[in-house]
């Protein structure tokens, strides 16, 4: 399966990522969840971003926080909504909001 | 053309999914799909006439209109509704509303579903 | 004949807001989804609980005494009573050091055929993996 | 006699905290305290007329009415209200509607504050 | 200052209580939070309770859960909502709810 | 003169409730809270960020381009003309690698007197401990 996963929320710790397993595993950081995006927190990236996925934060939520897209670390791909629409319909099969 | 269904069960006014489910829908129609959302639980809360608008608050009503004119399908569950005082009267016109099951169906029928739960 | 399985994944406590009790709900309304449906179409629902979704298994919930309103006890039962299958995580139900004696096992009482599951979280995975959707509460 | 002024905010249909905010109202006043209650956010839900009963809710407007008529005063945040289109019309009947200020003067005068946030 | 916190969601770290000073302070589980009470996650009781702090459960909402007063661990004193006023009035003097 | 200090003290992140928000609309309209009470009462209110709270902080909130809706930063430079003190807790805001260069620290444009201050933890403690009441956002 290819599943696409949208965190929204800010928790390093993200017991249900941890244990989800497939073919082809994306992660899509909006609302809060942008911050994983940017923020080291004691110095660490968040291990959200260590998983070995592909993670996409969404720059109209990292904006609106006031954390702006050079912030943001280099293993995150930054998308915007219409990007997002691509990423459900080409790229994953299903889709699960954490 | 593909359909995506949106569930959207946590929105409350003054957190952001209803905004968030407004502007994927916005986007998604722009490329041509079909989109279908579903408001459920305080989700409903997106449904209901008259609510005013602050600069502290997104006000969504003229775009979600819009965007039921330009062939989005808007539907809020009817037990949710009722359980928070919102009447058929106090629906936006051209929203639905249904019981639980038209979600499924919805679902069914869709290429892709995104379900936001409820917190 | 076109059937499509939805998975139903629990993650969230019970009460604090109506996120579980809206996912058995939903759950359960596909026993009224053939009206929307062509004749030969349906779905098949499965009903997973994860994490700390497993307390919402937790047996003997006294909301209707207490508060007055359904317990998550009584819509799991109904989930029961009406064939759907309920899977429990056992990972997670050992890890809150909980045991099939304290769930929500059966519906027996109510005339159900089918009882919960204890199963691994990897079998939870594969009725993901062979859903349609999923639908994450 | 001491007085409890108890702020909700967080509580939305389907959670509990709108019920445990009514219960500890009825047992303070019981022991003869004052309870002033300011419903803000999503906390106004509980101030909207007509909520049907379901079985799947708690049903809070018999009791609360009660309290009301007990003595206890609760007031809801204006703006907070309209923006979730409740007007004046929509008030159950009792309750009062005021500027946040209220709350804060409530605090004042209050022996003990329990404010309950927003998630 | 006598400070009382509600604890009203389950999770065992708590940051803010743990960074909280008082003279007297006690933990009043309420909601979610009585999970703290009664839970042996991985075989050991909720830090919450390793405090040194008072702790108290709201009955009401323990049995909500299907969790009996004799499940609660020894260190936890079960309250009522009637208990819960007098906590308030009389044994703190500032309450705040997590 | 009967004044009470309320402590305010938000530790919840913007924009996924309207919590932190609420905070600051409330604490702002201490500003005309005189008009019900007595004419010798009033409230000093104070503004205290802590844990995730302090994210509200980040300067250069784009939250009115994006969504059309009053940001965050302009709430707490309101707070800041209003001459209300305003404390962000500096433990958590190294925590989080920020700096007060990244901070709302003042409102100066807005023609604002008094400044964001970095304070140890123990020194919103201590403003806890001295208020009369606190609301904890």
């Amino acid at each position: 399966m290819k599943l696409g996963v949208f965190v929204s929320q800010y928790s390093r710790e993200n017991d249900t990522l941890s244990r989800l397993k497939a073919e082809k595993l994306g992660v899509i950081l909006v609302q809060n969840g942008v911050y994983n995006a940017a923020l080291k927190e004691d110095g660490k990236s968040s291990p959200i971003l260590d998983k070995g996925t592909t993670v996409y934060a969404l720059s109209e939520d990292l904006q609106t926080r006031g954390l702006s897209v050079d912030s943001v670390d280099s293993k995150v791909k930054v998308v915007d909504y219409d990007g997002l629409v691509d990423l459900i319909f080409n790229e994953y099969e299903k889709i699960i909001w954490l | 053309m593909s359909k995506l269904t949106i569930g959207c069960f946590s929105s409350l006014v003054g957190s952001m999914t209803t905004d968030f489910v407004v502007k994927l829908a916005e986007a998604a129609r722009k490329k041509g799909h079909d989109v279908d959302i579903w408001l459920s639980g305080n989700g409903t809360m997106l449904s209901k006439k008259g609510q005013r608008s602050f600069k502290d608050y997104s006000s969504l009503e003229k775009t979600i209109k819009e965007l039921v004119a330009g062939g989005i399908n808007v539907t809020a569950c009817e037990a949710c509704a009722e359980a928070r005082g919102y009447h058929k009267e106090d629906l936006i016109d051209g929203f639905g509303r249904k019981s639980m099951d038209w979600y499924l169906a919805s679902c069914f029928s869709a290429d892709r579903v995104l379900h936001i739960g409820g917190e | 004949m076109a059937i499509k399985k939805i998975a139903f994944v629990v993650d969230k406590l019970p009460y604090k807001t109506e996120t579980s009790r809206l996912a058995l709900t939903h759950a359960i309304s596909s026993q009224t989804v053939e009206i929307h449906l062509e004749e030969d179409e349906n779905i098949t629902p499965v009903l997973a609980f994860v994490g700390e979704g497993v307390l919402n298994c937790i047996k003997d919930h006294k909301a209707s005494d207490v508060y007055g309103i359904t317990s998550l006890e009584s819509h799991i039962k109904n989930a029961l009573l009406t064939d759907i299958k309920v899977l429990i995580c056992e990972e997670d139900v050992k890890r809150f050091g909980l045991t099939a004696d304290s769930l929500i096992m059966d519906a027996e009482e109510l005339g159900a055929d089918i009882t919960s599951e204890l199963v691994p979280f990897d079998t939870i995975m594969e009725e993901m993996n062979t859903a349609d959707h999923i639908l994450y509460f």
